[in-house]
């Protein structure tokens, strides 16, 4: 049994039909990817993992325990997390502000004891400025950890974006595209984070990219969406044979320049 | 959260605790330390009628951080603060009048009503943001008024209730300079409240609503509950507010708490800063004193020409509006940025260019 | 049967005025996403402005009425030009602000020139009532019917085929982004607050027909926000609409709420029905939704 | 001929971003901008199309010139009437106004008002999922969607000279190949004179005929696409190949080569 | 003759200040900016007769825009910075905000609030009526009924606002009126900005009241008027003292033909003994009456009649000095410009009389002398 299963989701708006009837299965600890033409459903399957969106029919189980219906803040305190396609950091919070957020869910100072700051607030504060430490240390931010957000470069805000979203600690990882508009790399840079990200904390991943070398090297598993619905599902290797997936999605020659 | 006084070099910390510090500077601790205390002493060397002012503004201020809570940590635009104040004053005097309790049992059970009527009409924010929920909020001041002007027997109804000063053991706060303590005191709690709040989790979640709810729903904050508690943590202080106003004009009347009122905290925290607290004490001395300055500036232009009398007073509307534009157009982020570059300029001071 | 027509009419007429001021935001919020709280003195102003060239100057009220209108649209262009241009690229509230102090300016502006008794229209409408059957209305609130359901027609075409119509329309969702396309936000904001000044002041010239003028009719302007609200914020058939719902709503609770409770419901009733409305309706009736992806 | 001259760019009066930053685009040609994040590319583009006033930034040095005409003191509204249209980083569609009024609106300031729809018609031909989607809200379109839009937008305004920003980001293999045959068909048919700022340098020099790379507020390298193509810098920083062909993500060491730029 | 004009002998003691708060500006502008001028122009009026108890007076007072906070702020200044003995204020939303901090501050407040409320010794001892309450208003008015009405029992409805001045008259009309054998058979609220009253007076019809008394501002009134007019309802209309008055007739136009009003204060056009200083004060600034109306006189009447109470006081340095001396006032009489008051220590409500008047061909016609009930 994966760590998600994905259970016959249909979604729609209006007329539109986002996702049609989607069936798979995400296991534990492997790094599995999403890939479909734009505006393939690749988003809108995000959205109702981490509950976002709510699926018209169908189930989500994850850990084998039906999440359809709960909210999404309910979903972040069971270990999902998750990095958003378009940057959506809180831009006028420091780096630091920004990651301590992402341990929201894993903290528990409410409003008294925050307002008045006594011990334990303050002890609690503390603890977890610590795990935030680590992940600025992950991924080599300490020097803009004070600088707000919203004036770093496109770049370091995807890292940013995608810290925020280790600092909960997450079981399960979810990455809407985090290596849009960056370089060759910064690209190798990134993926060398969600490498050992994996590594080091067998986290489960589910990525959405649509660089094919990053896919096809990154992952143990790719599901291909085309117009919401899933037309491929499998290895790398497989889905690079796959006649279907060619004609939608990856085009017939991968020339090289150079 | 914009800290105005901050300083980003001169000090090395060791530890995250003290890294953690509201003031992490010991110079500027102790500058704190020097400021407070001269607001504490200031009512000894000034006039009945200054210390009186600062009362005002220190109420204003109390209310003023309160809707910044709501407002600029938290993002949701409210023009019902003036209802909400109404609230306060009346349990204030209701609980003292009507139940004879004691004035230290009813303002913070004032704070507490208005923060339970507060979570009450922030119930729309389930649904409804921005310009559509400051309506709803005006919807609030409009009916919470109409139950107060209506409820006679409780409130006395239109006519309003009149109310006495605290007191403790046989010492009234009659006099201008003790119920300017009384207010210093409430306000600092208020600050130093609010201060901890914004570094530490619940209020982090405030600005994460703010800033991107739907991230912040990702990160695991119920924004519902985050909003809700911003309304009522928010009501709580504007409650408190009322009941210190109450007790301090000795009166509550429906009409005391219009929709002008409302309109005003908005402008004290615009002027002041969004989302500072310091801006919110700025902001609500400055809209408080900003009348009263121009009284005194047509007194003597009127001394000068008496004939222009009417046009003067004219004038002062004019210069209040021009003001208030004029500031928001070279400091858009209000008086607390332009302390902080004042600070700026001084900090590098005498080496700047 | 002919007092529930009585008050649907009633309702109807009166609403149409609400329905008149209540454009003014629209337009206004249309193009900058802004509410501007001046609206009340910019009525205020316009009315004035008319009043004084009928009175003092005996223009006959025709030309006096368009020279008043010129002069509204002039003045919308004027203190966009001075008061609003900065805010272009600030945050909307920085300019919902600045219209809080413009409402200052405009009316110590008021007070200097006009100073503060109640002045009067010379009649221009028919004091004789119009009688439908046993229903009766005056003859201002029938012009004010008339003149909403003409702008409804002018504006609803304006906005959806014309030029500067979408322009408008791209400004209000990305300023920066229209800028690209070669639209002049300026010129956009400047026509804007120009219509918007032009429809205030004939929503103010018909008010000062019923009750005469004087500085508090500026209070329209903050009674109506619930109308454009309403309606949506950014719809000119739903400041319509919603004028006339809260114009109804009002005169049925006056006429059948308000003799069971002792009267006064009629102010407040808007108010919790709007919210009721609202807790449905996010964005009012017509509202254009926030749209958030992610 | 568009020519920036030793432009120096501030923003808020304090960040220096362009540090004399010198260019040309010719006439009639496709340039392609490349380099890392924060370089200073965007901000190049919006120094051109006079976007930069608007996010409190300004040309503090150097000036820009189109045809020997003077632009940098211009406005936004009147560059665009001089011909030069930026498609915006971050799509930036109107999120309200439906696909077809985005494209109505991107020919803003166009006089010949008769022939738009037939340009629509032309759009709609280049991207025919737009056609689908001609009148549903631009908001609700999916991100590679909303980039078809942006991209019409620009045809429909029919500059002389395109700047595009980033076009790609975000679209599928397929659709980058496409969008990219359809800038080089604008090119080659309207000879719209287009300067395009890419993170995937292969595409975009696979089309470009001159290139340049900024790092840091300047131009760190420039020529011929056969020039840049055989650089080393290039090769490994841009097309991610090493010298041992293309490498593969799984073997990535912690160890990086440092740029010399030669 | 009037109050403080002679000449005082002696040397002067000294200035006393008087505060004065206006609504210029405000809310209530139309109105308060005549009654400002009056109370302005009686103390300068004054200042040309020499000393008053051997002081020089002065009245100090501004703006404050009808916004309560600001008259707090406002007094505050008179009472701490320019160390006023005695306040003139003005509407009844200031006036109760501030009752209580004069008490405290121990200082005589006259203002243009005449709320039964401010008679209540207890809780505002500092405040004094110098015009008959608009609960005695109503009384004096449902008394002329009474005795004026034709043939069965007379009905009666109340049109008023939600407001503290509103509701002040209703509960004593109400009790009065059923003591006085008048019958009240219908209530309305109609709001003071309210363009239409069509509901209101359609609900009111139904009921089919005799009269209806009118405790409004003029803009409501004239809204109340033109919709009875439109709906053709044949009930007699009686306005209390603040929607009576010149600034009614034009907003009205011929609605407002047969309306009667309280009258608390002469007209300026009305020829009586008390219009003499007036006139010459006009005289001085080269105006007439023509400039002036009825709430200038009320203005200065008001003013008149706190410098009586200084005149009269022991100690007028000090409110409660003027408050004695207030208390002293007798039988005070305005030559015709408003009812005579009688002030005592246990009294602060001067009268209670009225006068009323019709609306004949477009203008006020006074048609009692000063009534009470
Ligand atoms: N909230 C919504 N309302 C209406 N339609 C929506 C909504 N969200 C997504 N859609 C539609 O659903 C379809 C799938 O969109 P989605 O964003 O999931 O695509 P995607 O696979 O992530 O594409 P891309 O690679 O371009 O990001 C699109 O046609 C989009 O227009
Ligand atoms: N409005 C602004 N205010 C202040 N600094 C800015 C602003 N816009 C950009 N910058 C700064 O200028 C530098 C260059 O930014 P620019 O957006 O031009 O980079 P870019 O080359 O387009 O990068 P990317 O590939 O990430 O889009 C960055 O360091 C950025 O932080
Ligand atoms: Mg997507
Ligand atoms: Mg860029």
């Amino acid at each position: 049994m994966g760590i998600l299963e994905i259970k016959d989701i249909t979604l729609r708006f209006g007329g539109v039909t986002a996702l049609n009837q989607v069936t798979y299965e995400v296991k534990e600890g492997e790094i599995f990817s999403l890939i479909g033409p734009n505006g393939a459903g690749k988003t809108s399957m995000l959205n109702c993992i981490s509950g976002l969106y709510r699926p018209t029919s169908g189930a989500i189980c994850y850990k084998g325990e039906d999440i359809t219906q709960l909210k999404p803040h309910k979903r972040a305190g069971m270990g999902i997390a998750r990095a958003f396609q378009n940057i959506e950091l809180f831009p006028h919070l420091s780096v630091l502000d920004n990651l301590m957020l992402g341990r929201h869910a894993r903290m528990k100072t409410g409003l008294l004891s925050g307002g008045f700051y006594w011990g334990k607030a303050q002890k609690e504060e503390i603890e977890h400025r610590e795990k935030v430490e680590e992940v600025i240390d992950f991924l080599e931010i300490e020097d803009i950890r004070n600088t707000p957000v919203g004036r770093l470069s496109y770049g370091l805000q995807k890292r940013v974006e995608v810290g925020r979203a280790l600092a909960l600690e997450p079981e399960l990882l979810l990455l809407d595209e985090p290596m849009a508009g960056m370089n060759s790399e910064e690209k190798e840079d990134m993926a060398r984070y969600i490498i050992d990200i994996h590594a080091e904390k067998q986290t489960t991943i589910i990525l959405i990219e649509h660089d094919m070398r990053v896919v096809m090297d990154l992952s143990d598993h790719i599901a291909v969406l085309d117009f919401g619905k899933l037309i491929g599902y499998g290895t790398p290797n497989e889905i690079q044979n796959n006649q279907q997936v060619i004609n939608a999605y990856l085009g017939e020659d991968e020339e090289q320049v150079g | 959260m914009r800290n105005p006084f901050v300083m980003d070099c001169g000090e090395f910390h060791v530890n995250y605790k003290q890294d953690m510090n509201i003031w992490k500077i010991t110079r500027v601790r102790m500058r704190i330390y020097a400021i407070v205390l001269l607001f504490a002493i200031f009512p000894l060397i000034s006039s009945d009628y200054i210390v009186g002012l600062a009362t005002l503004c220190g109420i204003a201020a109390i209310g003023a951080i309160g809707l910044n809570i709501l407002t600029g940590f938290t993002g949701q635009i409210s023009i019902g603060v003036g209802a909400f104040l109404g609230v306060g004053g009346y349990t204030s005097a209701i609980l003292t009048v009507k139940l004879g309790l004691s004035f230290w049992i009813a303002m913070p059970t004032a704070g507490l009503i208005t923060a339970l009527v507060g979570a009450l009409f922030g119930i729309p924010s389930l649904r409804l943001k921005g310009l559509y929920l400051a309506i709803a909020t005006l919807a609030a001041q409009v009916i919470i008024l109409f139950v107060i002007s209506r409820w006679d027997s409780l409130t006395g109804g239109t006519a309003g209730m009149v109310l006495s000063r605290p007191s403790v053991g046989g010492f009234m706060f009659a006099s201008e300079t003790s119920y300017y303590y009384l207010m210093f005191i409430v306000l600092l709690i208020t600050t130093v409240f609010t201060l901890n709040l914004f570094r530490s989790r619940v209020g982090r979640a405030f600005i994460a609503v703010r800033d991107r709810d739907i991230a912040a729903e990702v990160m695991g904050i119920d924004i519902f509950k985050y909003k809700v508690l911003a309304f009522s943590i928010s009501s709580f202080f504007v409650g408190i507010a009322g009941a210190l106003l109450g007790h301090y004009t000795m009166i509550v009347s429906p009409e005391l708490y219009s929709i002008t009122v409302s309109i005003e905290f908005l402008a004290m925290i615009l002027v002041g800063g969004l989302g500072s607290v310091f801006g919110s004490i700025y902001g609500a001395i400055f809209i408080t004193l900003l009348p009263v300055f121009l009284r005194g500036g047509i007194e003597v232009l009127s001394g000068v020409m008496p004939d222009l009398a009417n046009v003067l007073v004219g004038l002062k509307e004019v210069v209040f509006g021009l003001v208030i534009i004029l500031f928001l157009i070279y400091e858009p982020e209000g008086l607390a940025k332009m302390w902080k570059n004042i600070k700026d300029y001084f900090k590098l001071w005498p080496y700047s260019y | 049967m002919t007092f529930f027509l009585q008050m649907l009419v009633t309702g109807i007429v009166v609403g149409s005025v609400y329905a008149l001021v209540a454009l003014g935001f629209v337009l206004i919020y249309k193009s900058s996403d802004a509410i501007n709280f001046a609206q009340g003195e910019f009525l205020l102003v316009g009315t004035y402005v008319c009043l004084t060239l009928i009175t003092a100057y005996n223009i006959p009220f025709l030309p006096a009425l368009l020279i008043a209108l010129l002069f509204s649209a002039i003045l919308g262009f004027v203190i966009e030009r001075i008061v609003l241009r900065p805010f272009i690229g600030e945050p909307v509230i920085s300019m919902i602000m600045a219209t809080i102090g413009l409402s200052s300016v405009l009316a110590g502006v008021v007070h200097i020139i006009w100073g503060h008794e109640t002045r009067v229209f010379p009649k221009i409408f028919s004091e004789q009532p119009v009688k439908f059957g046993e229903v009766v209305v005056a003859p201002v609130y029938l012009w004010s019917l008339g003149i909403v359901v003409v702008m409804l027609l002018i504006f609803t075409l304006f906005f959806k085929y014309s030029k500067l119509g979408i322009a408008m329309r791209a400004t209000a969702d990305d300023q920066q982004a229209a800028m690209s396309m070669g639209i002049s936000v300026k010129t956009i904001f400047a026509v804007s607050w120009a219509i918007a000044a032009i429809v205030s002041a004939v929503g103010g010239i018909l008010l000062g027909n019923i009750n005469g003028v004087n500085a508090s009719l500026s209070a329209i302007g903050l009674k109506v926000l619930p109308v454009a609200i309403l309606g949506g914020l950014d719809s000119i058939p739903g400041a319509i609409v919603g004028g006339l719902i809260i114009g109804i709503i009002e005169s049925m609770t006056g006429g059948y709420l308000d003799p069971l409770v002792g009267g006064g419901m009629k102010e407040v009733m808007p108010f919790i029905l709007l919210v009721f409305i609202l807790m449905f309706k996010p964005y009012g009736l017509f509202g254009k939704k926030e749209i958030e992806r992610v | 001929m568009l020519t920036l001259n030793n432009v120096e760019v501030v923003y808020d009066r304090v960040i220096l971003v362009l540090k004399g930053l010198s260019m040309e685009v010719p006439k009639g040609k496709i340039v392609a901008l490349l380099g890392s994040n924060g370089a200073g590319k965007t901000t190049t583009l919006k120094a051109i199309s006079g976007l930069l006033k608007s996010e409190n930034g300004e040309v503090t040095d150097g000036f820009i010139e189109l045809n020997d005409e003077r632009i940098d003191t211009n406005g936004a509204d009147v560059i665009v009437k001089k011909g030069i249209f930026q498609c915006m980083e971050g799509r930036r569609v109107f999120e309200h106004l439906t696909v077809e009024d985005n494209l109505i609106a991107g020919a803003h300031t166009r006089k010949d008002r008769k022939n738009i729809k037939g340009d629509i018609q032309k759009v709609y031909h280049y991207f025919p999922k737009l056609e689908m989607l001609k009148n549903r809200q631009a908001g609700y379109l999916s991100g590679g969607e909303q980039q078809m839009l942006a991209i019409g937008r620009g045809i429909m305004a029919k500059p002389s000279v395109l700047l595009l920003d980033e076009p790609s980001l975000g679209l599928a293999p397929l659709l980058v190949k496409e969008i990219f045959g359809i800038i080089k068909k604008i090119n080659e048919e309207e000879g719209t004179t287009i300067l395009v700022v890419e993170q995937n340098a292969k595409v975009a020099l696979s089309i470009a005929h001159y290139g340049y790379i900024m790092e840091n507020g300047r131009v760190v390298m420039e020529g011929s696409v056969d020039k840049l193509l055989s650089n080393q810098d290039v090769r490994e920083f841009y097309l991610g190949v090493s010298s041992k062909g293309a490498k593969n993500y799984k073997d990535i060491k912690s160890y990086k080569r440092r740029k010399r730029w030669l | 003759g009037c109050s403080g004009g002679e000449k005082a002998s002696g040397d002067e003691k000294g200035t006393i200040k008087i505060g004065g708060l206006f609504d210029l500006t405000g809310g209530t502008g139309d109105v308060g900016t005549p009654y400002a001028e009056g109370e302005k122009a009686y103390f300068e009026h004054l200042a040309t007769k020499g000393l008053v108890n051997g002081y020089k007076l002065e009245l100090i007072g501004d703006d404050y825009a009808y916004k309560i906070p600001e008259a707090q702020k406002l007094y505050q200044k008179l009472k701490s910075k320019d160390k006023v003995a005695g306040v003139l204020g003005w509407g009844t939303g200031d006036t109760e905000a501030l009752r209580s901090l004069v008490a405290n501050d121990k200082l005589p407040y006259i203002s243009a609030s005449y709320s039964e409320n401010l008679k209540n010794l207890e809780e505002s001892p500092y405040n004094f009526l110098v015009a008959a309450t608009y609960s005695d208003q109503a009384r004096s008015a449902i008394k002329w009924i009474k005795d004026n009405h034709k043939g069965g029992t007379p009905t009666l409805a109340l049109i008023y606002n939600d407001t503290a001045f509103g509701k002040s008259p209703i509960e004593d009309a109400k009790a009065f009126a059923a003591e006085n054998g008048v019958e009240v058979v219908d209530e309305q609220i109609v709001e003071l900005s309210a363009l239409d009253a069509t509901s209101q007076l359609l609900n009111m019809e139904k009921k089919n009241p005799d009269y209806a008394i009118i405790q409004q501002t003029w803009g409501a009134t004239a809204t109340i008027l033109k919709d009875a007019k439109k709906l053709d309802i044949d009930t007699k209309f009686i306005g209390l003292n603040w929607a009576t008055g010149e600034g009614l007739l034009p907003i009205a136009g011929e609605a407002a033909e047969g309306f009667i009003g309280v009258v608390t204060h002469a007209f300026p056009y009305e020829d009586l003994e008390g219009m003499a200083d007036i006139k010459e004060y006009l005289e001085s600034k080269g105006k007439t009456i023509d400039d002036i109306n009825q709430k200038f006189v009320q203005g200065w009447v008001a003013a008149s009649i706190m410098v009586e109470g200084v005149k009269l006081a022991d100690d007028p340095t000090t409110g409660e000095g003027i408050r004695k001396g207030l208390e002293k006032i007798s039988n005070l009489e305005f030559g015709g410009l408003a009812a005579p008051i009688t002030f005592t220590a246990d009294n602060h409500a001067g009268t209670n009389q009225i006068r009323l008047a019709e609306v004949k061909n477009g203008k006020w016609e006074v048609f009692t002398d000063y009534i009470g009930y």
